[in-house]
């Protein structure tokens, strides 16, 4: 089979059973998901199966979608390489064990149809993000995963908080579509061509065409889908959506595609805009990591730290590792999939309780999700030889790399920064593990709770404990782990985020050899330390199983400004509440009072008024007409005299 | 000449009118009889429309128009006006629209349970006419004549079928359309008298423009009016206050073929008429019109935010679509041209859409004000599935035909006026602000306590089949464009490349002679962004 | 022979007229107010027999009959309009003659 | 002096011409109107019916010769008539057909009116006969006697036609502000004629004519003495008294009370009939004598249809008895005929047949309207608000239809034919240059929105605070077959009017 | 002797012309409308104008103010006519008609004046070079009104149908009611006004 008609049935296939979801089955929950879940399945097989047999050669090949007038065609194309490679087995791998792990978590749901219709469009989104090759196609498949973000979110849509948090989401990530869409203007009359494969041989050919503004207008794009500063705020109240949702599109895939699609269009970025991504990056991996140490819900924790994890690829390609980037995203997709899975399983357990206060001493009850979620916080913070290991702390020591071959203080400083934020992970992963895990139950439905079906504790045995600890090891390992690897993951998708941007000079290798050559050992002992420090500290602050957050109790004025996550959240409010109300309301009543009222009735009421004037001249008498004609008369007469010209 | 095709298109507009004449005289016949004659005269346009679009391809074509007939009514010799029918590349999907937004309002207000059914059915027909004429005329004199004809039926329906605040919202937008229309009627009868009393034959005209072009400050002049004119009929910023006042009084049919069909006649007219007849005079009022166009996006996308009525805000989102389509024109290019025709297509389809299901919500809430609504997604989640594709389309997503629009537009705009698009773009934002917020306060949240009150023991149902169907006419249709523009965009294509206004060559050596104000007006700008 | 030349004839029938308009103005009894439009009509007959004479030509003073006659037939329509009116509204002044108005 | 030579040179030069023939319409209307008082003398208990039966069957046949010889016989070939009095146009061919058909129409809601009214009948229809042929023949006269003559018959009839209601005193009042204005206005208009005589007929000058009240040797004069003063100010006072007839600013002002007091029909005819003479006059005059004047009349003209248009319609706005509405806007609708009649001064022939045109749509537009308002207005006949208007589409859908196709004709809304009738005067205003005139016509079109919406609003909008008790105290409004078939037609031709025009559009 | 007479009517025909507007009283306002009436007729004879001036005295003066008159008397308004007009209305006529008076002034006074000589003799009747000429016997009008203007004539005569008419129509009574019985609107609200 041809293989760009393989990738196009790889696309169609969650379209297709949207679209048997949304005509068919609205009401066949049992028979929305079957669907639902078999196209996924479709989908991990057959992109394996493609994976298995790609060459490693760049595939493309497009259509027109839309043709008007000479220079103006929209296509419909795809661009497959290594980092679609990449996303592909991510997409498709974390998506059909998410899918599998829905089946059991929406159990009791009564809109399965709505949520697994809503899944599947996720999947046909992001894969045509995935795919595509160009700019256009890219706008309209990160639309489409924002309606599909948007329509999960609000899946528990009778709760106000779930339709804030969906419209939040929605038009969060539409203004980061504004600058987005702003540039994909300016690059394409730019470049005269919106094909990314195009403007990658414009640039080769010309590397001095790289505009800032078109890089930083793209990565306005990024920055709301994948929540940096300032447009983060999204994604914590996105949480509101069911646990999967979180794991699959907030956690895994989704808000990484931010992350993919500035590594597609790597070569658009200017220095200037690529240290803007890196101070952004770095900075949002120590806020959000202290903004995670004031959270009571164990999802907002999480998407705290997800929040963190996707500044530590931001940071990666600020540094120029786009590779490495992809690499970070690939783990974290497992490991924080894996978390979040995890909390949904918790929470299940404990029939949706989501305050971690209320949990506790939960590992006896459910032990496959807790090693789950052991090796996964491992994998989190980084601790050596899981797959956050290799990819985390390559970017830390990628930055100092790059401060040590001398390009400058602001890598000191992100290195400096994404430290911190490698201490605070090990904080409030630690805090986590701790508070939800050991200790006594601190409620009844914690105290109930047990283990979770076999279609939510497989996928976490698969994504938790396999994944979450060998994927960085199996790939970095590479050549020693063949026996191993070859029964679950295919050879060539770990190789590509090794090799695959090993020569691009920005991959994984290029970080860890820039780390080598500084020959600052130390810098990883000091992650060790911190990792160590950080759960020795969590353990004993903490304590296991508390009720009550010792941080709040001791220091609550510091509590609250992470649990109000810098008042940002207060901000916004306060200016969709107040500002941008006001102004509505001020033009609305410009509008009623000025242009409809003053300028348009007010020329009505004017006509009526000179109307009743000039009614009011019929007075009824004889004479008062009489003076009419004479006028009339005079002024005739004089017309004819040539007094009136 | 007129094979049987023609006479199709002809009787598109005769057998509504029929139905009329026949209900006219039939009112007293029983309901049902009614309802059947109304259903043909609905159906047949959206058919025949639906078949000639599916021949247009193959059609035999001159001037690029099929299915050409030409009757003279008796001013043919005099004032050079005859009923000129056909359809072009641009008019065919206008039409199309035409027929397919009629048949969804036909089957709504069939179903509406209005008072007295027949004389509502007999009006809308009338507009059904109308609507096709309008589409189908060559003779710009017929053109506007059939808008006319289709302007009338709203007035009386606004009046006497309409909601609140319907007697001065009638009168207020029957003075304002008159304004507007006069203006482009003398904008039209302009036209003739400048190119030597041609007539009102528009592929007359056309070929009489290519071979002596109309004198500039003639052209200033005449595109000046035929702007304000259409541009009060397509509520161009700040000529728009009628329109939501009216939209949200207007009888849900009657509204739908309004805002989703009439109203393009404007706009048709400046691609079809204005443009290319007065390419000088479009360049000259085009900074003008990008800055109202900007006006219609930004100002009433603000104000669309502030308004807590759901017609009305409806009625104000339809103001502000108008600016993307006005910026579509101003581009001047048949990319940017083009988007506005696909637009103009995807926005007639949603908006009518939108006013269908702002209807079925109110049947359910009792009220159109937002604030007293809320969980209605719980009791009717299919209408709130459609209730948010709608308002989904209306924002522009892809998969929806208003997405090619928009997009197209966008970036056709950075052409020449890079700086409108950054402000043009903001508009997405709004929209999403309102749309959303309105499916979340309606559907979403737990029920307001007004709305508690109101349907307290009321037994609140999903979407109906009589609602269903002109939803699921209207949503085919977006979602079949917004999957395979090409659909439409390949006769548009064709009909825009064949016309040298919307070429950037010609365009730039018809500038020379008059090149000094635009370009004055253009550097202006590039410094005021 | 004399000195009198056609203007002094017209600015007499000027005269008139101008006094038969004051009229109309001035008075209030509707049947003075007629009278006075008698005098302008009068005028117009000295004007136009004025100019008849110096014109030599006799469509004037033909005209002339005409229009008598046609003030005469007038004259007894208002006539009969007035007394009409006069039935009903016990009245002839103007001033009170106003029921059609705003 | 040989008395026998002069008579056979005053016959050669003046009896040969008189070809009565000619006007065989206006002699059958005298004469019918002579059977008409026949007939009330002597048809005893059947005059009620009788008088108006023959009244109008005696026209309608009138009408239908008329018709179908219109165009037949070419009346450029016959040239001047009765020794210059009358010069037979096609325009004036057509005109006769106007007046005609007016005349029935008039006679129709005579019917209508007098039913209601306890009055003498006969005489109604009578003068409306005498009238009608006396406008026929203003229409044709080419020589200001025969002009005065004719024009003075047609306002001594409306004198009595408007005091014709004679039990009340708004009629006989009507009648009396008609009287003292229309008498003022004739005298304006012979001290017109009169100084115009005076100048054209002046040996001392050149071209003078020795038959100087005629139109034609009125022309060459002017054309060759554009300057003389007298000449000037006998034009514009001629015009004084044109524009009293047509109502335009400021001869206006009469219009109102009058077309109030008057009876019904009576001021269907005044608004129609009066009008359109005073129109066929002015376009007869500006076409000839006043033609090489045209840079004194058409700045004059100008003028006045500004002030014309803006006055009637914003006058209008607010007013609420319906007759005086129809009085004014029939004055901004005088102001849209002007703005025809200027185009035509400036040479666009196409104008005159404009102005007709409109004429045609007015008069069916106008006569659908007073039909229905016959049908409503009560013994009062001057009291007729629009209020009383409020829910004829329930009481009575098929005058509230009628009156919508009426009154939308009248405010120009497609497809009616007040639209064409408009779109045609702006073509020629087009062809004339006259922006400014036509800007000011499409405000003046937008301001009469208002006035003629409103009216309909209240005859199809259901008022919400409508008391529940009130529709019953309205008598139930009866429409008799014919009445019905009658309006039917008008409403009809209005709609068809406005989609076909026939030859009506191209000039015959 | 031709600019006395002129002089004398003239100032005779405007003077009692001005005392029939000034005339307070309706009864000598009619008297000097005569007088002026036949002042008017002493100028057409010094235009020569001798059947006119006969037609006016027996027209004008003597039906057509008599009917006047009697009209006056038959209405006796003495009562109402005392009241004087105010001084808004005196100001405003006589600004107006002042106007009025200058442009004729101007216009008759300034303007080219045909001289007495051209007031030289016409004949009685008509010479053959034009049979419209100015002639002083009545016979001219014959021959005018029945040659040229033979249908004005008869259109006049149409004229007086109309008028004569007209009066009956406004003047008789009404024998047999038509709808007896039912009071009309106007009666009702005209009940202040007591019928004649």
């Amino acid at each position: 089979m041809n293989p760009l008609e393989l990738l196009a049935i790889i696309l169609l296939t969650p379209l297709a059973s949207a679209a048997i979801i949304c005509l068919f089955l609205r009401r066949g929950g049992y028979w929305a998901s079957a669907v639902s879940v078999v196209a996924a399945a479709v989908i991990m097989v057959l992109s394996f199966v493609f994976l298995l047999k790609w060459d490693g050669q760049t595939i493309t090949g497009s259509l027109t979608w839309l043709q008007l007038g000479q220079d103006y065609s929209f296509d419909l194309g795809f661009l497959f390489n290594h980092e679609a490679a990449t996303m592909l087995a991510v997409v498709a791998f974390v998506g059909f064990w998410i899918h599998v792990f829905s089946v059991g978590y929406m159990d009791d749901d009564r809109d399965k149809g709505r949520f697994f219709g809503g899944l599947s469009i996720f999947m046909f989104s992001m894969l045509g993000i995935v795919l595509a090759d160009n700019l256009f196609m890219v706008f309209v498949f990160w639309e489409l995963v924002g309606f599909s973000s948007y329509m999960l979110i609000a899946h528990y849509w009778d709760k106000d908080f779930a339709a804030a948090a969906s419209k939040k989401a929605f038009i969060v990530n539409r203004i980061g579509d504004f600058g987005f869409l702003v540039g994909i203007a300016w690059a394409y009359h730019y470049y005269g061509t919106a094909d990314i494969s195009a403007i990658t041989a414009i640039i080769k050919a010309d590397p001095s065409k790289t505009v800032t503004g078109i890089g930083l207008c793209l990565m306005c794009g990024f920055i709301g889908k994948s929540a940096q500063f300032p447009l983060q705020v999204w994604l914590t109240d996105a949480m509101a959506g069911p646990t999967p949702v979180s794991a699959l599109i907030h956690a895994a895939t989704m808000v990484a595609a931010g992350i993919y699609f500035m590594v597609r269009v790597f070569f658009l970025l200017t220095p200037f805009a690529l240290e803007w991504i890196l101070w952004s990056g770095a900075i949002m991996t120590v806020f959000a990591g202290f903004c995670a140490l004031g959270q009571n819900d164990i999802k907002k924790t999480l998407a705290y730290s997800t929040l963190a994890h996707l500044g530590y690829m931001a940071t990666a390609i600020g540094l120029g590792f786009p590779g490495l980037a992809i690499m970070h995203m690939a783990m974290h997709a497992c490991f924080k999939a894996t978390l979040f899975l995890c909390s949904g399983s918790v929470i299940h357990a404990c029939h949706h309780e989501q305050d971690m206060f209320k949990m506790g001493g939960l590992w006896k009850k459910m032990p496959v999700t807790f090693v789950a979620f052991f090796v996964a916080t491992l994998s989190i913070s980084a601790v050596p030889f899981t797959a956050g290991y290799y990819s985390k702390d390559t970017i830390i020591a990628g930055a100092w790399g790059k401060f040590a071959a001398g390009h400058g203080d602001a890598y000191a400083w992100a290195f400096g920064l994404t430290m911190l934020g490698a201490l605070l992970t090990a904080l409030y992963m630690g805090r986590m593990l701790f508070v939800v895990f050991f200790g006594k139950p601190n409620s009844e439905k914690a105290s109930h709770a047990h283990e979770s079906s076999p279609w939510m504790s497989v996928p976490l045995v698969v994504l938790g404990w396999i994944m979450s600890l060998g994927a960085g090891w199996f790939v970095y390992h590479w050549g020693w782990a063949d026996g191993v690897m070859n029964a679950l993951v295919p050879a060539d998708v770990a190789q590509f985020m090794i090799d695959g941007y090993s020569h691009a000079a920005g991959g994984w290798e290029a970080a860890h050899h820039l780390f080598e050559e500084s020959g600052a050992h130390w810098v990883e002992y000091l992650s060790w330390g911190c990792i160590i420090g950080g759960f020795l500290f969590t353990f004993f602050f903490y304590g296991r199983g508390p009720a009550q957050d010792r941080l709040q109790v001791k220091a609550p004025g510091l509590y609250h400004v992470f649990e109000r996550h810098g008042w940002f959240d207060d901000i916004y409010d306060f200016y969709v509440s107040h500002i941008q109300r006001r102004i509505a309301d001020f033009m609305a009543f410009i509008d009623t009072a000025v242009i409809g009222g003053l300028v348009v009735r007010g020329s009505g009421a004017v006509a009526g008024l000179v109307g009743m004037v000039s009614r009011s001249l019929h007075v009824g008498s004889i004479h008062g007409y009489v003076y009419w004609f004479i006028a009339g008369v005079l002024l005739f007469g004089a017309f004819a005299l040539g007094l009136l010209r | 000449m007129t094979d049987f095709n023609s006479l199709l298109l002809i009787l598109a507009i005769v057998i509504p009118l029929a139905a009329a004449v026949a209900l006219l005289f039939g009112q007293k016949l029983c309901p049902c009889a009614a309802k059947f004659i109304a259903g043909i005269g609905f159906l047949a346009p959206a058919a025949i429309a639906l078949w000639l679009w599916g021949n247009f391809g193959e059609a035999a074509k001159t001037a690029g128009y099929a299915y050409m007939s030409q009757y003279d009514l008796g001013m043919k010799d005099t004032l050079g006006i005859s009923l000129y029918l056909g359809l072009n590349g641009i008019s065919a999907p206008l039409f199309l629209l035409a027929g397919i937004v009629g048949l969804a309002a036909g089957w709504q207000a069939i179903n509406a349970k209005a008072e007295r059914l027949p004389q509502y059915l007999l009006l809308l027909l009338i507009m059904q006419a109308g609507l096709m004429g309008v589409f189908a005329s060559i003779d710009i004199f017929f053109f506007y004549f059939f808008h006319e004809l289709a302007l009338i039926p709203t007035f009386i329906m606004i009046g006497i079928w309409g909601g609140a605040g319907r007697r001065s919202a009638a009168m207020e937008m029957t003075v304002y359309l008159t304004l507007g229309a006069m203006l482009s009627l003398l904008g039209l009868i302009y036209i003739y008298k400048a190119s030597d009393w041609t007539g009102f034959d528009l592929i007359a005209l056309r070929e009489y423009v290519s071979a002596h072009s109309i004198a500039d400050a003639v052209q200033h002049n005449i595109f000046g009016l035929l702007l304000f004119g259409f541009g009060i009929l397509v509520s161009l910023f700040p000529f728009h206050s009628w329109a939501p006042r009216g939209y949200a009084a207007a009888p849900t049919a009657n509204a739908m073929l309004h805002a989703g069909v009439l109203k393009k006649f404007g706009l048709y007219g400046l691609v079809q008429i204005a443009v290319p007849l007065l390419p000088v005079g479009a360049l000259e009022w085009n900074p003008l019109l990008i800055w109202l166009a900007l006006g219609n996006i930004l100002f009433i996308g603000l104000v669309t935010i502030a308004q807590r009525d759901l017609k009305l805000m409806v009625g104000y989102s339809s103001v502000m679509h108008m600016g993307y389509i006005f910026l579509g024109i101003a581009t001047l290019s048949v990319a940017g041209v083009g988007g506005a025709v696909i637009l103009m297509f995807a926005h007639g389809l949603s908006v009518a859409l939108m006013f269908v299901l702002s209807t079925a919500v109110y049947a359910r809430t009792g009220t159109y004000d937002m604030r007293d609504m809320g969980g209605l997604g719980m009791k009717a989640p299919l209408l709130a599935g459609f209730f948010v594709a709608a308002t989904m389309a209306s924002v522009g997503l892809p998969g929806f035909a208003n997405f090619w629009g928009e997009f197209t537009i966008f970036m056709a705009l950075w052409k020449d006026h890079a700086w409108a698009v950054a402000p043009a773009v903001l508009g997405i934002i709004i929209s999403a602000i309102y749309g959303l917020r309105a499916a979340a306060a309606i559907f979403m949240g737990a029920p307001s306590e007004a709305f508690q009150k109101a349907s307290a023991g009321k037994a609140i149902g999903d979407i109906t089949r009589a609602e269903r169907i002109p939803a699921i006419i209207l949503i085919i249709g977006l979602v079949l464009v917004g999957f395979w523009p090409h659909s439409i965009s390949t006769s548009i294509n064709e009909e825009l490349m064949g016309d040298s206004v919307y070429q950037p060559k010609v365009l730039s050596t018809v500038q020379t002679p008059a090149a000094a104000t635009p370009a004055a007006g253009h550097a202006h700008e590039e410094s005021a962004s | 022979m004399s000195t009198v030349g056609l203007n002094a004839y017209l600015f007499v029938a000027g005269l008139l007229f101008a006094l038969g308009f004051f009229g109309v103005l001035l008075r209030r009894n509707t049947l003075v107010i007629y009278m006075c439009m008698e005098l302008m009509l009068n005028a117009v007959n000295l004007a136009l027999v004025a100019f008849s004479r110096f014109n030599r030509t006799m469509d004037g003073n033909l005209f002339v009959f005409f229009i008598i006659t046609v003030a005469a037939a007038e004259v007894a329509v208002g006539l009969a309009i007035i007394v009409a009116l006069y039935r009903k509204r016990r009245t002839v002044q103007v001033e009170e003659l106003n029921a059609l108005s705003n | 002096m040989n008395h026998s030579e002069l008579l056979t040179q005053l016959s050669e030069q003046y009896v040969s011409t008189n070809q009565w023939c000619a006007l065989w319409p206006e002699i059958a209307l005298a004469l019918l109107a002579v059977l008409v008082l026949l007939i009330d003398l002597f048809a005893g208990r059947l005059r009620a019916r009788a008088v108006p039966f023959a009244a109008i069957a005696g026209q309608v046949v009138i009408f239908a010769v008329l018709l179908g010889k219109l165009g037949t016989c070419d009346p450029a070939d016959s040239g001047l008539l009765f020794s210059g009095m009358i010069l037979p146009t096609t325009l004036s061919e057509v005109m006769r057909l106007f007046f005609l058909l007016a005349s029935i129409l008039v006679c129709w809601l005579g019917m209508l009116y007098l039913r209601k009214q306890d009055l003498p009948r006969m005489e109604f229809y009578c003068l409306t006969l005498i009238v009608t042929a006396a406008l026929m023949l203003l229409g044709q006269s080419s020589n200001f006697v025969m002009l005065f003559v004719a024009l003075e018959t047609v306002t001594i009839g409306f004198y009595i036609l408007v005091s014709y209601g004679r039990n009340s005193i708004f009629s006989l009042e009507g009648g009396l502000k008609y009287l003292v204005l229309g008498g003022t206005s004739t005298a304006i208009l012979l001290f017109g004629i009169v100084l115009l005589y005076g100048a054209a007929g002046d040996p001392s000058l050149p071209v003078h004519s020795g038959d100087s009240l005629n139109f034609l040797a009125l022309e060459q004069f002017l054309a060759a003495n554009p300057n003389n003063v007298l000449a000037k100010v006998g034009m514009v006072l001629v015009l004084c008294g044109v524009c009293f007839k047509i109502g335009a600013v400021p001869f206006q002002i009469w219009i109102p009370d009058v077309y109030q007091g008057a009876p019904t029909p009576v001021t269907a005819f005044l608004a129609v009939s009066s009008k359109a003479a005073g129109f066929i006059v002015l376009i007869n005059l500006v076409t000839g004598p006043f033609g090489p004047m045209a840079s004194l009349t058409v700045p004059l003209l100008s003028a006045i249809t500004v002030v014309t248009i803006l006055f009637g319609n914003l006058t209008a706005l607010g007013q609420r008895n319906v007759k005086r509405v129809m009085g004014l806007s029939g004055i901004a609708h005088a102001g849209y005929l002007l703005l025809g009649i200027v185009a035509l001064i400036q040479g666009v022939e196409l104008a005159a047949w404009a102005v007709i045109f409109y004429l045609f749509t007015y008069l069916f537009g106008s006569f659908t309207v007073f039909g229905v308002m016959s049908h409503l207005a009560g013994p009062d006949d001057e009291n007729q608000e629009v209020d009383h208007y409020v829910n004829l589409a329930r009481r009575q859908p098929f005058l509230a239809g009628v009156l919508a196709i009426g009154l939308g004709s009248l405010a120009g809304i497609p497809p009616l034919a007040g639209f064409i009738g408009k779109v045609f005067l702006f073509v020629v205003a087009f062809q004339a240059n006259l922006y400014l005139l036509l800007g000011v016509a499409i405000l003046g079109v937008v301001i009469s929105i208002y006035y003629y919406f409103g009216w309909m609003r209240e005859a199809f909008f259901q008022e919400q605070t409508w008391p529940e008790g009130k529709e019953e105290q309205l008598a139930p409004i009866k429409v008799c077959l014919p009445h019905k078939v009658a309006m039917a037609a008008l409403a009809i031709i209005t709609v068809l009017l406005g989609i076909y025009q026939g030859g009506f559009g191209g000039g015959f | 002797m031709h600019d006395f007479f002129f002089y004398l009517f003239s100032a005779l025909t405007v003077l009692t012309a001005l005392l029939v507007v000034l005339c307070p009283n309706a009864v000598n306002s009619a008297v000097f409308m005569i007088v002026s009436f036949v002042g008017t007729a002493a100028l057409f004879l010094l235009l020569d104008a001798f059947f006119l001036a006969i037609l006016q005295v027996l027209v004008y003066a003597g039906a057509v103010m008599v009917l006047f008159l009697f009209i006056i008397m038959l209405l006796d308004v003495e009562r109402s006519s005392r009241v004087r007009p105010d001084v808004v209305t005196v100001v405003a006529a006589s600004v107006a008609v002042l106007l009025l008076a200058f442009g004729m002034g101007y216009l008759f006074l300034t303007g080219h004046d045909a001289t007495a000589a051209t007031m030289a003799a016409v004949p009685q009747v008509p010479g053959g070079a034009n049979p419209m000429e100015y002639a002083t016997a009545s016979r001219a009008f014959g021959y005018g009104l029945f040659t040229k203007y033979m249908l004005p004539f008869q259109v006049a005569g149409f004229l007086l149908l109309v008028a004569m008419v007209g009066v009956i129509v406004l003047s008789k009574r009404l024998t047999g009611s038509n709808e007896a019985g039912k009071p009309s609107a106007q009666e009702i609200r005209e009940s202040e006004v007591s019928q004649s």
